[in-house]
């Protein structure tokens, strides 16, 4: 595929939101300024920064969960913020979204198979047979048998429920897929589960992601193109081995510090003393062996 | 900060305005015609109908509602038929009588739940709690007039130790000068310590049991909070650092649990011209509850009106006293949040 | 909470050995709502009422067997009290009262002529209860028809007929002299209007007692007024204290802490009157239990069934078990006791329930069904209401027993929108007065809506009689009529009751109490 | 913020005595313990027969999954194992001390002064309503027999040694007024304020912005450095086990599955579960998209157990081996000197044992 | 102590049902049979206990329990035991009615405040709490005497009372819903707004909605039960536990306890047996409450 002329299927200008505070609304607190990206069908665009810089309100905009004070979002020549809400909902179907928490993310009051299968009913898939298949396609598509789509969500792991929920967004064939964080909550044994089946789905399905993450490893392996925010702005933007390798922003040089281990201390380094230390602390388990 | 206040002040005022409404239009709608109540059975029409206008009866409603609204501002509360007084004596005759009564076992009631929850959960065993726990669940049960009823069964009428319901005061007791109008707290302040006696006599049957319901919602409350800041991570710090039990419990846990107590104790105070109503009935007290109770029974709209709207004003004001009281007591809200 | 305790211990027996030097304790279960005698309508009302001030007259009483004495209803033994003497014209019309000389009031105003004259027109013309029971019922035309100022210690009353049993009611509450200066001060009433100030005051005082201290429905101080022109009262200070608890009221009598208790049910009474606490005394009373019935319309309108109704009333019983034996029958419109009362003219139903289905069938009426408006609020009545409804459903009326609050209850009485209604009453002593009220046709007063075929020349002709023996015939006449038509039913009639205290040596029982001859 | 700031001073020597007399000197040692969850559901047996040595100035690492039982053994290490669950046996000795089994006043005098924790969630770890100077003074005397006035002064100290900023003020300031970061700096004075043997620090750092993570666990190792305090780091995240200590014990299911120096642990793992969680640390710069090293399955419930290996299920090796299964494998010391609970472990020479 | 991890083990495939819950707690099962013990008694026993609680015996009054009348008999000779059963059961089933009435209301309310937020909230929200700055009791006595007292006027009054009071929690309960991210993720598939209150929002209400039926439940019994003791409850000849307090109050001191007494009991008992079961359910759905009880 040739990703430099494809057309962008998301388009987003001169984002801004803000929420109001106190009595009247008279103080607004800023959250996004003039955010601006686009996002080329079957690519992958990753959102990187701290805490409370604005990624998820970003996701929520573009998904229209809430609305932006101004700016355009373009959905494959669209303007999202004109539609209506019916519309809106509508062109949901294009537009599916997974959340950080898979905890929190599944109404622990469906089992597996209805919430896999409600996008369906929603967007009017009247064959109860058509549906149940497209389900089982899709289940079996992210590794949950069938058998156990009769259970409920709390009964099956983080991971599992990342699937499921990674399931329900693609039952509709959507073309974007906004994945807000969705292995941050994540152990990292359960991680790489997560990480490959994106992989292989965007590889298969052509989707095209909106992939907000704060590990830099993750987003440096999953992203064709990395936006930086900060505080609501995008401080850096670019191909992702240009903004890893040539970082022009203190931002994103901060950011990159902060990884632990970014700083390998070689085996030399290592002093004779610590293989001493360890065998002590090894000693204690064989001790308790022994019989001590 | 102030922003927050105005914003308190103005729902505080809009739930007013909202009750005096609701009162306004509850009574007016109240079948019969006050004005023949008054005038008495055997009045003629022609008698009837100048009170009518003289009442202001025959206005609209929203006049009606506007010359009461400016009366009550004015401190007028109307005229009770039923008892041939102004509202406004009748409050004044009977308010001390409720509030020694009410303050006295809202005050045992939040000292017996501090106690009996603190007991609860600072205790190791189990039993202490479930005791506490049935206790409260007991006490939320009882019918205070039922209590009541066997409470002067047993104490008064069987084993005499407490006087029957006649009251406050014994008949025939001196009353104490008149200050406060409460008997327990003027008899100190004049001296007199037999009225004292026997104003605290009277005074600890119905205490005791209209005390029953508040400590039971209290001590529940209270014992909820404990085990929930026991819970906290803080909690687990400070025992992490070396603290024992007790000062930890002392330092860290007691003081959530009397911050999360004070909107409800104060929601106590509130409720204080209703709560002993049951009580004051079987026990002859001559307070506001049992004055409602005979003033509803005789259809004595305005003083129904207003301890309708006194109840709802005092319940309004304590919760916004309460709400600043807790905003200036928490730091979290004290000092400008982040 | 223990220190409390403590101190209560040693209270108690201080507070019962000092039983004996508290003032002369009335507990009374009554709650009054005004105390204003031009307004006032209740019995407890007017009774009470009636100790602060001074009437021209009073009745005489006579000592019943128990000692305690009872007052006499009729215009001839009538008394001088304020008045000193009196005399009435030749035809009737015109009565002249001298006063008592130097008369003052309790805050020394001037106690003559102009503020009797002052009160008794207020009476008649404020619109309020006093109107109709100073004049008998005969409100049209007036019968005072002016009150004369002859000089400061002499009054005429002008009335447009001659009326003997005017005296009998100018000796009650309504008759009351009060201070004209004291009213204006709390504003001058409009007519109709009633004067808030005075339903919880008095005016002065012109009578024995001076009201020191008054919490509606909750208790009265009474003090003796040291200007009081007559004999000055017993106890030098008497407290009521209105007590509606029945428990309470018992509780206390038992204990001795009141040294009168007034209406207590009969349950207790009895109860009491087994005990050794305190003494009992009764009187009869004009206190008849009845059932009213609408008598112009819904099945009630049938004569044939009400009479039916008055023949399946356990009678017996219900003085047993509901009276304790504090009642005794009699059928008829006005009770015993009364002068022109006929035992014999008036006796009562029995108790035959065979004659009521009878009854029930002539009346042609299937499926009778009729309402029954109680006010459960006085005791006894759910259970008098209890049992009328199990027996008349057992000769085939269907009852409803319909609760109402007490003023729900008075409104719909007074007003006649009712069907049948359980009432305690509390009848006037004048007979003419009481067949007057209940059965003139259309009479806003009437309301049962009796109203029987050829009674209205009677009544014309009892109305211009002046007095009781040439009223008696159309009396009689009209007992007659009212009982062939059982516009009512009567269940008994209820004796007046009182618990006294041991100490109390000295009661008298009249229509309004007057506390003023009680005593230790 | 500094770059470079996770430079590491070398761990400090014991300054008398060799390897020998440390080894049979341990500040901290831990023998069979057990921790148990009393639930409705069932017994969970969060901790099950750890045991093992720290000596003065280690610093030692805990890593496993979530659920593993690490913070329960870390509680249970400060006797401060939450209701339903109770230490169900096993020996904790401080400098010799034991404290399993103490009473409330035996064991607040060892908590804070000879065994400090720092916790994960510095948000909820500080009383709301009282100062940080009261709560820090507070701390200080429960073991000094000091001076209000001389405990503040001490905990101005601290604080600014921790980098607090104007500390002496700002000691009357409520916790809300500090962000992450500083109240974690906060806790972490609290925690060494009455010089512990050893710290014990849970996640410390897991509930702050990536940013401030780095600070915060550099000053962590200096602090520990400074004063020789012995450290027992609980982290999911390698990287920082790499970076700061020495040694590293693998927890699995409430055992303890490897323990081994860092550069061993690094360089050849020997339990099949420590390979798989080092495979799963994605390298940049060989990891291949959608081809990720992942760990199959998910961990065993705890309040079950099962004879045999509990990794089995998810192991390479152990998956299809009936001796996994049914036999539970008992600890033995690989060539570089890690011990593993495994029948197959990989041995230096990257064999299968 | 949130420094460790909530209990994250593998679970059981299906949800635990309430019955496997009872069996494990004794107390909440004791309690819990004992209520529908006293409900199935006042519903059923009439049925057999056949004496009409209106029925006048005036040969056999105020006779304390026996054989034929174990609660004894009132002042006219009326069978306490009947009584007691009716009264039972009008005191129950109008309980029962306005907590129902209650919830009802107050969950559109909430729904309708929490969903569309605005105006609708800011009215809802001001109604209700002019409705609840007043005493439950004092607005119901109010209410009984605007209306005619009576069973029907009481139940209207403490109903009007307890709907803001569900409207309440649940608003806020709503309000946290819909910032939930399942919540959120049904509005992301595109979801009609009915479709999020209905099938998703709706059912997480039901739990909370119950344990504040529970409470209300309890209230409204001894409102109940004190408005027909005030005479503005019930009204005789119908019993009631409140009205059947009042009529025996006076035989209480005279020593017929019988005919106050049981209605008392009865009372007493049903409330603190709700009271005791809405306080272990509201445990055991706490998410941070532990099922069993250590230090
Ligand atoms: N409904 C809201 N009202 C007010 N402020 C909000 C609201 N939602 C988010 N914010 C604020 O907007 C800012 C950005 O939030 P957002 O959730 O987009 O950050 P994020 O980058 O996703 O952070 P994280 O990595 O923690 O998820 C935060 O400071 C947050 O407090
Ligand atoms: N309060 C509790 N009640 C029941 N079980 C509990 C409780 N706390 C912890 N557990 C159980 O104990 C086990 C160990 O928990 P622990 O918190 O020690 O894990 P962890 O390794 O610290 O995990 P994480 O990395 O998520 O913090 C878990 O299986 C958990 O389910
Ligand atoms: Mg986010
Ligand atoms: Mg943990």
């Amino acid at each position: 595929m040739n990703i430099e002329n494809a057309t962008p299927l998301l388009r987003v200008e001169k984002l801004n939101k803000s929420y109001a505070k106190g009595i009247g609304n008279r103080h607004r607190t800023q959250i996004l300024r003039d955010v601006s990206f686009e996002l080329r069908r079957g690519q992958t665009l990753g959102l990187v920064g701290e805490s409370g810089s604005g990624k998820s309100t970003t996701a929520a905009c573009v998904m229209g969960l809430t609305d932006a004070d101004s700016g355009l979002i373009e959905f494959d020549g669209v303007n999202l913020t004109t539609l209506s809400k019916p519309e809106m909902r509508r062109m949901r179907r294009r537009i599916q979204m997974v959340f950080q928490d898979p905890n929190g993310s599944l109404d622990p009051r469906f089992t597996v198979a209805d919430l896999v299968e409600e996008p369906l009913i929603v967007h009017g898939v009247k064959d109860p047979a058509e549906r149940s298949r497209r389900v089982s396609e899709v289940l079996d598509r992210v590794g949950i048998s069938v058998k156990q789509a009769e259970r409920y969500p709390f009964a099956f792991s983080g991971g599992q429920r990342q699937r499921i929920a990674i399931a329900r967004a693609l039952v509709l064939n959507p073309d974007l897929v906004v994945l807000d964080e969705p292995v941050s909550a994540l152990d990292v044994s359960i991680q790489a589960q997560v990480l490959n089946l994106l992989s292989e789905l965007q590889d298969e399905l052509g989707l095209t992601y909106l992939f907000i993450v704060h590990d830099l490893a993750v987003a440096r392996l999953m992203s064709h193109h990395i936006a930086v925010m900060n505080a609501g702005e995008i401080v850096e933007a670019g191909p992702s081995a240009d903004v890893f390798e040539n970082t022009t922003h203190p931002y994103t040089r901060a950011l990159l510090d902060a990884v632990p281990g970014a700083h390998r201390r070689s085996a030399q380094q290592r002093t004779a003393q610590q293989g001493t230390t360890a065998a002590l602390a090894a000693a204690g388990m064989a001790d308790a062996l022994e019989g001590k | 900060m102030t922003s927050t206040l105005l914003k308190r002040l103005g729902v505080a005022l809009a739930t007013i305005f909202g009750a005096s409404i609701f009162t306004f239009v509850l009574l007016r709608k109240v079948p019969g015609d006050p004005a023949r109540a008054i005038a008495g059975d055997t009045a003629t029409e022609e008698t009837v109908a100048a009170l009518r206008q003289s009442m202001g009866l025959d206005d609209n409603l929203f006049v009606q509602y506007g010359n009461y609204m400016g009366s009550l501002l004015r401190g007028d509360f109307g005229f009770s038929y039923s008892t041939g007084n102004s509202v406004g004596t009748l409050l004044g005759q009977r308010l001390p009588a409720t509030l020694e009564l009410g303050l006295l076992s809202v005050i045992i009631a939040i000292v017996a739940a501090v106690l009996a929850a603190s007991f609860a959960v600072y205790s190791r065993r189990r039993w202490p709690d479930q005791a506490v726990r049935a206790a409260s669940s007991l006490a939320m049960g009882s019918p205070p007039f039922w209590i009541a009823l066997l409470a002067l069964m047993v104490f008064s009428i069987q084993l005499g130790i407490f006087p029957g319901p006649e009251g406050r005061l014994s008949p025939g007791m001196l009353k104490p000068p008149n200050i406060t109008g409460m008997f327990t707290v003027d008899s100190l302040l004049a001296g007199q310590w037999g009225t004292f006696a026997n104003a605290a006599w009277h005074l600890i049957l119905p205490a005791a049991i209209v005390t029953l319901g508040p400590f039971a919602f209290l001590s529940r409350l209270y014992r909820n909070q404990l085990r929930g800041t026991l819970r906290e991570t803080f909690v687990a710090v400070s025992r992490s650092h070396g603290l024992r039990r007790l000062p930890v419990y002392n330092r860290h846990v007691a003081p959530h649990g009397l911050l999360s107590l004070l909107p409800a104790a104060s929601l106590l105070f509130a409720d204080l011209l209703a709560g002993s109503l049951l009580v004051e009935k079987v026990f002859g007290w001559p307070g506001i509850g049992s004055m409602t109770a005979d003033a509803i029974i005789q259809k004595d709209f305005a003083v129904v009106q207003a301890v309708l709207l006194l109840a709802a004003v005092l319940y309004v004001v304590v919760s916004l006293l309460a709400d600043l009281l807790m905003t200036a007591a928490d730091p979290r809200t004290r000092v400008g949040a982040r | 909470a223990v220190g409390l305790l403590a101190l209560a211990g040693c209270a108690q027996p201080a507070a019962s050995s000092r039983a004996a030097d508290r003032p002369f304790t009335v507990n009374w279960a009554a709650s009054l709502t005004n105390i204003d005698p031009a307004f006032v309508c209740a019995g407890a009302e007017n009774s009470f009422a009636s100790n602060f001030y001074a009437r021209l007259v009073k009745l005489d009483e006579e000592p019943q067997a128990d000692g305690t004495l009872v007052a006499v209803n009729e215009p001839e033994r009538v008394k001088g009290d304020l008045a000193t003497s009196w005399t009435v014209s030749p035809d009737g019309k015109s009565y002249t009262f001298s006063l008592h000389p130097g008369a003052k009031f309790a805050n020394g105003n001037p106690l003559d002529a102009e503020a009797v004259r002052y009160s008794i027109m207020r009476n008649l013309t404020i619109g309020g209860c006093g109107a109709l029971g100073l004049q008998v019922g005969l409100t049209d035309p007036p019968l005072i028809s002016d009150v004369v100022v002859v000089d400061p210690q002499t009054v005429r009353l002008e009335l447009s007929r001659a009326y003997p049993a005017i005296l009998v009611t100018l000796a009650q509450s309504r008759g009351s002299i009060y201070d004209p200066k004291v009213i204006k001060e709390h504003g001058e009433d409009k007519k109709g209007v009633p004067n808030q100030w005075l339903a919880s005051h008095t005016a002065s005082s012109s009578g024995p007692y001076v009201l020191d201290e008054y919490v509606a429905n909750n208790y009265a101080v009474l003090t003796r007024n040291p200007n009081y022109y007559g004999t000055p009262a017993r106890e030098a200070e008497v407290r009521v204290n209105f007590i509606t608890s029945i428990p309470t009221l018992m509780l206390q009598a038992r204990r001795g802490e009141a040294d009168v208790t007034l209406g207590l049910p009969p349950y207790v009474v009895h109860q009491l009157s087994q005990e050794d606490c305190c003494r009992v005394t009764t009187a009869p009373a004009f206190a008849p239990v009845t059932v009213s019935l609408d008598n112009a319309s819904g099945t009630t309108a049938n004569p044939k069934l009400r009479e039916a109704l008055t023949y399946a009333v356990p009678y017996e019983q219900i003085k047993a078990s509901v009276a304790y034996g504090y009642a005794d029958s009699y059928y008829g419109p006005f009770v015993p006791g009364i002068p022109g009362f006929d035992a014999q003219r008036s006796a009562p139903r029995p108790l035959d329930k065979d004659r009521a289905r009878a009854l029930v069938k002539e009346s042609g009426i299937t499926d009778p069904q009729i309402d029954l408006m109680i006010n459960p609020s006085s005791p006894g009545v759910s259970t008098l209401a209890t049992i009328l409804k199990s027996s008349w459903e057992d000769i085939g009326v269907r009852v409803n027993i319909d609760s109402q609050t007490p003023t729900a209850f008075a409104t719909r009485f007074n007003t006649g929108k009712y069907q049948s209604a359980l009432l305690f009453e509390s009848g006037g002593a004048v007979a003419a007065y009481e067949l007057r009220k209940k059965m003139t046709c259309g009479s806003t007063f009437n309301n049962q809506h009796i109203c029987i075929p050829g009674t209205t020349e009677l009544m014309d002709k009892l109305n211009a009689a002046p007095d009781l023996d040439s009223q008696l015939p159309y009396i009689n006449a009209l007992v007659d009529a009212w009982r062939a038509n059982s516009p009512t039913i009567i269940l008994y009639r209820a004796q007046f009751t009182a618990v006294l205290s041991d100490p109390v040596k000295h009661f008298e029982y009249s229509p309004t109490f007057a506390f003023n001859n009680w005593g230790r | 913020m500094q770059s470079n700031s996770l430079s590491l001073p070398a761990p400090r020597v014991a300054g008398d005595g060799g390897p020998d007399a440390e080894r049979h000197d341990p500040v901290l040692s831990v023998r069979g313990l057990r921790t148990d969850f009393v639930t409705a559901v069932g017994t969970v047996h969060a901790v099950r027969d750890v045991s093992f040595d720290l000596r003065k100035g280690q610093r030692l690492a805990i890593v496993g999954e979530s659920g593993s039982g690490k913070s329960a053994m870390a509680m249970s290490l400060m006797g401060l194992v939450p209701p339903p669950g109770h230490v169900a046996g096993g020996s904790v000795k401080l400098n010799g001390t034991e404290i399993v089994g103490l009473d409330d006043a035996g064991i607040s005098k060892v908590r804070g002064k000879d065994i400090g924790l720092v916790f994960q969630d510095p948000m909820a770890a500080l009383d709301p309503l009282k100062t940080i100077g009261s709560q820090f003074v507070e701390t200080i005397r429960v073991h000094q027999d000091v001076s209000v006035k001389a405990a503040r002064k001490m905990a101005a100290d601290l604080l600014g040694e921790v980098g607090v900023n104007d500390a002496a003020r700002r000691l009357s300031d409520y916790p809300h007024q500090y962000s992450g970061g500083m109240r974690q700096r906060v806790l972490i004075a609290m925690a060494i304020a009455n010089d512990p043997s050893v710290v014990v620090a849970d996640e410390p750092t897991t509930a702050l912005d990536v940013t401030t993570q780095a600070q915060v666990l550099d000053l962590l190792a200096k602090i520990c450095d400074e004063r020789g305090n012995a450290l027992v780091l609980i982290t999911h995240n390698l990287g920082i086990v790499e970076e700061l200590c020495d040694s590293v014990n693998v927890m699995y299911a409430g055992r303890f599955v490897e323990c081994t120096s860092t550069e061993a642990l690094f360089a050849s793992p020997g339990h099949p579960y420590s390979k798989a969680l080092l495979d799963c640390v994605i390298d940049p710069a060989t990891a291949r998209r959608g081809a990720l090293p992942a760990i199959p399955g998910s961990p065993p419930d705890l309040s079950v157990d099962e004879p045999g290996c509990p990794f089995a299920p998810r192991c390479p090796i152990g998956r299809d081996q009936e001796r996994c299964a049914v036999e539970r494998p008992q600890p033995r010391t690989l060539s570089n000197g890690a011990v593993v609970r495994c029948h197959f472990a990989y041995d230096t020479q990257g064999e299968t044992a | 102590m949130t420094a460790l991890a909530a209990p994250q083990a593998v679970v059981p495939a299906r949800r635990r049902p309430f019955t496997s819950f009872l069996k494990r707690d004794r107390r909440l099962t004791l309690a819990l049979s004992l209520l529908a013990a006293l409900v199935v008694l006042t519903l059923l026993g009439p049925l057999f206990w056949r004496i009409p609680p209106e029925a006048i015996n005036l040969g056999a009054v105020l006779q304390g329990p026996s054989f034929a009348h174990p609660m004894g008999t009132d002042d006219t000779g009326r069978d306490v035991m009947s009584r007691f059963l009716a009264g039972g059961q009008t005191s129950i089933l109008a309980g029962l009615a306005i907590a129902l009435i209650g919830a009802i209301v107050g969950c559109v309310t909430a729904l309708l405040a929490g969903s569309m937020r605005g105006w609708v909230d800011t009215l809802f929200t001001w109604l209700s709490n002019s409705i609840l700055c007043f005493p439950a009791l004092l607005l119901a006595m109010a209410i009984a005497m605007a209306l005619k007292p009576g069973v029907t006027a009481a139940v209207i009054g403490l109903s009007l009372h307890s709907f803001p009071w569900y409207m309440r929690t649940l608003r806020g309960e709503v309000m946290r819903l819909y910032g939930q991210d399942f919540i959120r993720s049904t509005m992301a598939i595109g979801a009609h707004p009915g479709r999020v209150l209905f099938r998703h929002v709706l059912p997480h209400l039901v739990p909370i909605m119950i344990l504040q039926m529970a409470a209300v439940f309890g209230a409204a019994v001894l409102s109940l039960a004190a408005l027909g003791y005030l005479g503005l409850g019930a009204q005789p000849p119908t019993a009631e536990w409140g009205e059947m307090i009042t009529e025996g109050q006076q035989f209480f001191l005279t020593g017929q306890w019988w005919i106050a007494g049981f209605p008392g009991l009865g009372l007493l008992t049903a409330v603190t047996l709700t009271t005791v079961i809405a306080d272990r359910a509201r445990e055991v759905l706490d998410p941070r409450g532990e099922f069993t009880q250590a230090k």
